[in-house]
């Protein structure tokens, strides 16, 4: 992760969110993935060189009061706390998930979960985060907390602190398999119960099927 | 006499034979489930005592599908997600590739994705009171809504040829100049449509039937509707005053001057007179942006290949149904590693137990309907 | 064999021709209530903003007889686990008692099946109340929960609104002094009001309790298509269904019927004894002279041949309609010998217009009702029967017949006694509102115990 | 001859539909053949020129009274009536008291000397004009020779209907 740092693009607004890290350019010239060329005419050609180069950093390290108290707080139970873009993300220690939580809900005020979902990183070594996107009406400010956990690794529910974790939860176990300790009832919710197979995930490929199910309940040879 | 005998027949059936729980399937093919939404109820003769929604009947795995599309490909796909407010979809967006690519839509496309989109929301809005008010039994208001909805899709058809999935926006601002008369047929529907919303209220806001049907009905107080996570006019009916349209302004909307209606006590009517307020403040919005159209580019400079620098970004914006989040993950290729989109149903819906318990068959309809869901988006 | 034949020839002899009416009206009837559901729908296109059935026929015309071959020709439908027989039965039930109420029906002083029969106005109303079994089996029958839900629902309710509506009748049989129908009508000739000006309290009652009755909107709870899909019709389909709409909308006729006879004159015109008013009588022939005039002005706007050729008729027979209903009018300016000779078709044809023309504005009321409101909950609708309606109608008997008491002291007659049962009927409104006021102050403890009884 | 007819057809359907009613397994068809007799008799009345009472019988026991029975048996679970012996143990004393009640009927009859087959003398018909108005008749015997009886009746309605609401009341 911790990379140079460096501008990738000329913001073509000068108002607009520019990366919080650094302002100069530094050592790869600039590779702009989109060109500007004007209102879209000639293909862009300089986009060919960006895959060899290793990834832009716009991700600074975070070091506000919140941050402060959190890891006063918890120690090391977080783990890292950067800005991308502008925005929080604090990523904590999976076991500590749920009284990250609770404080925040109730000393930092984040009342409101946004949302709460999972992403897939098959080749890391803990492959999930979890990530929950919190709202606080009183600061009217967004945080993001992040959570890593392996493929079997429970993660504490955090249904208890915010009740509308419960759908958001069995969303993730039904899209990724992700188990919530605690939860109330952690059952699929889109797909059929006794569908196989976690579709989210990296390795589930975006034409595949419970064969089985879809024979069986469908009576049909593919859903394809 | 009836009323002894009809009595003791109840009584009868709890204690001898103790066959007083009654489990209805309601959908997912129903009249008045809005699609295909399934909610099982116990029933204790015809009072709530539990409530299951069950729903994925059209999980379509949009974010599975974002995944394997570039950024550009995926747009029209969000359109379906809340099919009856399209527009504010790809607003969603939109914005938040821009945000991931750092770039800004130029001020002229900005106003009039403004317009759009609050014209979008009066049209679900609209659609939402002609079918909650045939929810609980008014016939008639719902062809007037369609009628001036209809009027609203010219609008988005004269832009950009579509009425219903419109995909109007690109990332970096608009495809599409406004057309020559953008401006005077907006300004027409507004000016019309005041009187027409004061029709609908002499239909239903003081009518005696609709009082008692939505008066205390699903009341969701403040803080349980936070803790349930409900946006939108759902959240704002409870009495917290907060739109993402304030709080945190995306597109012109800081240009403009607007109200946020809020409810007290969070019952279906409060729902009700929240959004009848919120289409009159989108119809000023409209109004305002209409006046001064700056001109300039609609188009910022993107190119024709979006490679968004790794990294993430969450968007949200105030759909018509509530929160509308976007989180999207690049990795730095043409596509994005992933997109979670937070859809302000499928979260709403969850209040639906909460607010249904305790209440008649009747009411969950009503419940079913204020909570103002499109089963396309609960379900992606 | 040949005491069978005799009985046969002889009960044929007796009664041919409450027979003959008998088979006009059920084979009449289903055509008549298509077209009173394509008025529904034309009128309900109107107050939306949009045009409704405008396909079959010019502007729709054919679209009841299209729509009655399409249910005849579909699949009838038995569910699986439903109570085959008394699936097969209650829709032949409901059908069989609303058509069998039309009988003790008069339409016009020379129509009526069941003649002079004493109780009359009592069989309509006992003999209609029997259809409600048609709803309650077929609701049970279907073995399926949304139709059991509409079964209650409907059962409670009618027994409910049955009580008000029964009292509401009583007020107005006061004044008749009779059950007969004619006789009742003949009453309020000699009154010379409409005894739904003397007691217009009665008249409200009846008017709410039988839209109930008639499971109409606002109270057509038990098959509230957002509620219960179709409530006790969920599981019928293609022609079993098509009998119980056709009993939906022979029971409206009924109960507007019943409303005409007692409260609004019957076949009576409006003012029967005020003579400068006797231009009236030329009313219906003007009427359908108008409406063939309108017919063919429209006939070269239709786009087909056979359209045209359609509308040209329908024209044709509003003329012929015309011509028929204005011969007994006409007829005596010509000759007056004749005057006696066709009197009787005279106040035949005009009851038959009058009484028809009631029913319809009265229908007209109960679709107008339709469009404009929401639908009651059942709970709400319970209350409003239970602690409005009955006591209103208890109370409006005591006090009107108190005030015919006092009436009859100070010898009024016809209009003068408007003096007494007006206040009457205010009082009786100023009570029951009392009443009412009184249960909703107890209101707010019991509702939230929430052991309110929905049935009860 | 036609009276006779449609008396014995009525008859014999109210006879059918009595002893239906107690056979049937299924509640809901026993009550529908109850509705059968119940209707029956009512069409005796009618053939009796008894107009009042025919539509009492009709407003009240098939209007009012079955509906409320059919309205609690659809309630009822009907697996467990299905279970249930349908001749339970009384059926000796409803053997008792139908015999009785035959020997009743039986015995009037002959006292009178009107057996059956000996000419049916209530059967004879009179001239529908002749009869005084029905409703109005039954009003007079009730509101003169037969007050004192009536309002006890009247008193004893409405100290049940008094009693049934205070007992609903308690309850909830």
């Amino acid at each position: 992760m911790a990379d140079e740092p460096k501008e990738q693009q000329p913001s073509p607004v000068p108002a607009g969110e520019k990366p919080a890290s650094g302002s100069a350019p530094a050592s790869t010239p600039p590779a702009k993935p989109a060109t500007a060329s004007p209102a879209g005419g000639v293909p862009p050609k300089p986009a060919a060189p960006v895959p060899p180069k290793p990834p832009v950093q716009l991700q600074t390290p975070l070091n506000n009061e919140l941050v402060g108290r959190v890891r006063a707080k918890f120690g090391t139970a977080l783990v890292e706390a950067i800005e991308d873009r502008k925005q929080a993300i604090l990523t904590v220690e999976c076991t500590k998930l749920a009284e990250v939580s609770q404080y925040l809900r109730d000393e930092e005020k984040f009342d409101l979960l946004s949302d709460l979902t999972a992403v897939d990183w098959p080749r890391r070594e803990k492959r999930f985060d979890v990530v929950l996107n919190l709202y606080s009406f009183a600061k009217n400010e967004r945080l993001r907390v992040k959570a890593r956990a392996a493929a079997s690794e429970p993660v504490p529910s955090v249904s208890g602190v915010w009740p509308t974790a419960n759908w958001l939860e069995r969303e993730a176990f039904d899209m990724f398999g992700i188990v919530f300790a605690g939860h109330p009832n952690l059952t699929r919710i889109l797909l059929p119960d006794e569908w196989q197979g976690y579709p989210l995930r990296k390795d589930y490929d975006i034409i595949e099927q419970d064969t089985s199910w879809v024979k069986e309940n469908l009576g049909i040879e593919s859903g394809q | 006499m009836a009323t002894d005998t009809t009595k003791d027949a109840r009584e009868k059936q709890k204690t001898l034979l103790g066959a007083d729980e009654l489990v209805l399937n309601m959908g997912p093919q129903h009249p008045s489930t809005h699609g295909v939404l399934r909610v099982k109820l116990k029933l204790d003769g015809e009072r709530v005592i539990g409530s299951e929604c069950m729903i994925g009947y059209l999980h379509r795995g949009v974010e599975k599908i974002a995944e394997h599309r570039t950024y550009q490909q995926f747009a029209p796909y969000v359109d379906r997600m809340d099919y009856v407010a399209a527009v504010s979809n790809g607003l969603g967006y939109c914005e938040a590739i821009e945000k991931l690519l750092m770039v800004e839509a130029p001020p002229r496309a900005k106003v009039i994705r403004t317009i759009l989109t609050e014209l979008q929301r009066i049209a679900s809005h609209l659609l939402w009171l002609g079918t909650h008010a045939l929810d609980i039994g008014a016939l008639t208001p719902l062809f007037y809504c369609f009628r001036e909805r209809e009027e609203i899709l010219k609008i988005f058809e004269k832009y950009c040829g579509a009425r219903l999935t419109t995909h109007a926006f690109r990332i970096g601002g608009l495809q599409y100049e406004a057309y020559d008369t953008l401006e005077k047929d907006v300004e027409r529907f507004c000016k019309a449509f005041e009187s027409r919303i004061t029709d609908y209220e002499e239909l239903l806001t003081q009518n005696r039937i609709w009082l008692g049907r939505t008066k205390g009905v699903g009341i969701l107080k403040a803080a349980e509707a936070i803790a349930l996570g409900a946006t939108g006019p759902v959240l704002r009916a409870s009495g917290v005053k907060w739109d993402i349209r304030k709080a945190m302004p995306y597109a012109a909307y800081d240009q403009y001057k607007f109200e946020i209606p809020v409810g007290t006590t969070g019952d279906t009517y409060d729902r009700y007179l929240v959004r009848m307020e919120e289409m009159r403040q989108s119809r000023l919005i409209c109004l305002q942006a209409i006046e001064n159209i700056p001109s300039g580019p609609i188009m910022a400079k993107v190119g024709k290949v979006l490679k968004p620098p790794p990294g993430e970004v969450y968007h949200a914006i105030e759909a018509p149904k509530g929160e509308l989040g976007y989180y999207v993950i690049s990795d730095g290729t043409v596509q994005p590693y992933r997109v979670r989109i937070r859809p302000p149903s499928f979260v709403n819906l969850q209040a639906f137990d909460k607010m249904a318990r305790g209440h008649l068959v009747a009411d969950v309809v009503a419940i079913i309907g204020t909570l103002d869901i499109v089963l396309g988006e609960v379900d992606r | 064999m040949q005491a069978v034949t005799q009985v046969t020839t002889e009960f044929v002899k007796q009664y041919w021709a409450p027979l003959l009416c008998g088979f006009a009206i059920v084979a009449i009837l289903p055509l008549i209530v298509g077209y009173v559901v394509l008025v529904e729908r034309k009128i309900m296109a109107d107050m939306q903003a949009r045009l409704g059935p405008m396909r079959v026929g010019p502007h729709g015309l054919l679209q009841p007889i299209a729509d009655a071959v399409k249910l005849l020709i579909k699949e009838d439908i038995i569910p699986e686990d439903a109570d085959k027989l008394v699936f097969w039965l209650a829709p032949v039930l409901s059908v069989g008692a609303a058509l069998l109420a039309m009988a003790g029906l008069a339409i016009g002083p020379a129509f009526q099946i069941a003649k002079d029969i004493n109780i009359g106005i009592l069989f309509v109303v006992g003999v209609s109340a029997l259809g409600i079994f048609g709803i309650v089996l077929g609701g049970w029958a279907s073995n399926s929960h949304y139709s059991l839900i509409g079964a209650l629902r409907s059962s409670a309710q009618l027994v409910s609104y049955e009580t008000a509506a029964g009292m509401a009748l009583v007020s107005g049989l006061l004044f008749a002094g009779t059950l007969n129908v004619t006789s009742i009508v003949q009453a309020q000739y000699d009154q010379g009001i409409w005894f739904g000006l003397l007691a217009p309290v009665a008249f409200f009652t009846y008017l709410v309790a039988s839209i109930a009755e008639t499971n109409r909107a606002p109270f057509d709870l038990p098959e509230a298509e957002s509620e219960l899909v179709a409530g006790y019709m969920t599981e019928f389909s293609g022609f079993r269904w098509s009998l119980y709409f056709l009993a939906e909308y022979t029971n409206m006729i009924v109960v507007a019927s019943v409303a005409t006879t007692l409260f609004l004159g019957g076949w009576l015109r409006p003012f029967p004894r005020t003579h400068w008013l006797d231009f009236l009588d030329f009313l219906p022939m003007v009427l359908m002279t108008g409406i063939g005039i309108y017919g063919l002005l429209r006939v070269p706007k239709q786009p087909a041949r056979v359209q045209q050729l359609f509308m040209l008729a329908v024209a044709g027979m509003c003329f012929a309609a015309a011509f028929v209903l204005a011969a007994p009018v006409l007829i005596p300016f010509f000759k007056s010998s004749l005057i006696a000779a066709v009197k009787p078709y005279h106040d035949g044809i005009l009851g038959g217009f009058w009484f028809i023309f009631k029913v319809s504005l009265y229908i007209y009321f109960f679709m107008w009702l339709r469009f404009t409101l929401p639908r009651y909950r059942f709970d709400q609708l319970m209350r409003l029967g239970w602690h409005f309606l009955i006591p209103l109608s208890i109370i409006n008997v005591l006090v009107i017949g108190v005030a015919m008491i006092l009436g009859s002291h100070f010898h009024l007659e016809g209009w003068q006694l408007l003096l007494t049962t007006i206040p009457a009927s205010v009082l009786a409104l100023i009570i029951a509102l009392f009443i009412l006021n009184a249960e909703q102050k107890s209101e707010p403890q019991r509702a939230s115990g929430d052991a309110s009884d929905t049935y009860a | 001859m036609l009276d006779q007819v449609i008396f014995y057809l009525f008859s014999a359907v109210a006879v059918a539909g009595a002893i239906l009613t107690v056979t049937r397994r299924n509640v809901v068809h026993s009550a529908i053949f109850l509705i059968t007799a119940l209707l029956a008799t009512a069409g005796i009345f009618l053939q009796l020129r008894a107009e009042f009472l025919f539509i009492v019988q009709i407003i009240l026991y098939v209007g009012g009274i079955m509906v409320l029975f059919v309205f609690v048996i659809m309630l009822v679970n009907l697996d467990v009536a299905v279970r249930q012996l349908r001749f339970a143990r009384q059926k000796w004393v409803a053997l008792l008291i139908s015999l009785a009640l035959a020997a009743q009927v039986g015995l009037m009859l002959w006292s009178t000397g009107k057996m059956p087959g000996q000419g049916v003398p209530v059967l004879s018909a009179v001239p529908a004009d002749k009869l005084p108005p029905n409703s109005e008749e039954v009003a007079k015997s009730l509101f003169s020779s037969y007050l004192l009886p009536f309002e006890i009746a009247s008193v004893l309605l409405l100290v049940a209907m008094i009693g049934a609401v205070v007992m609903a009341k308690r309850r909830a």
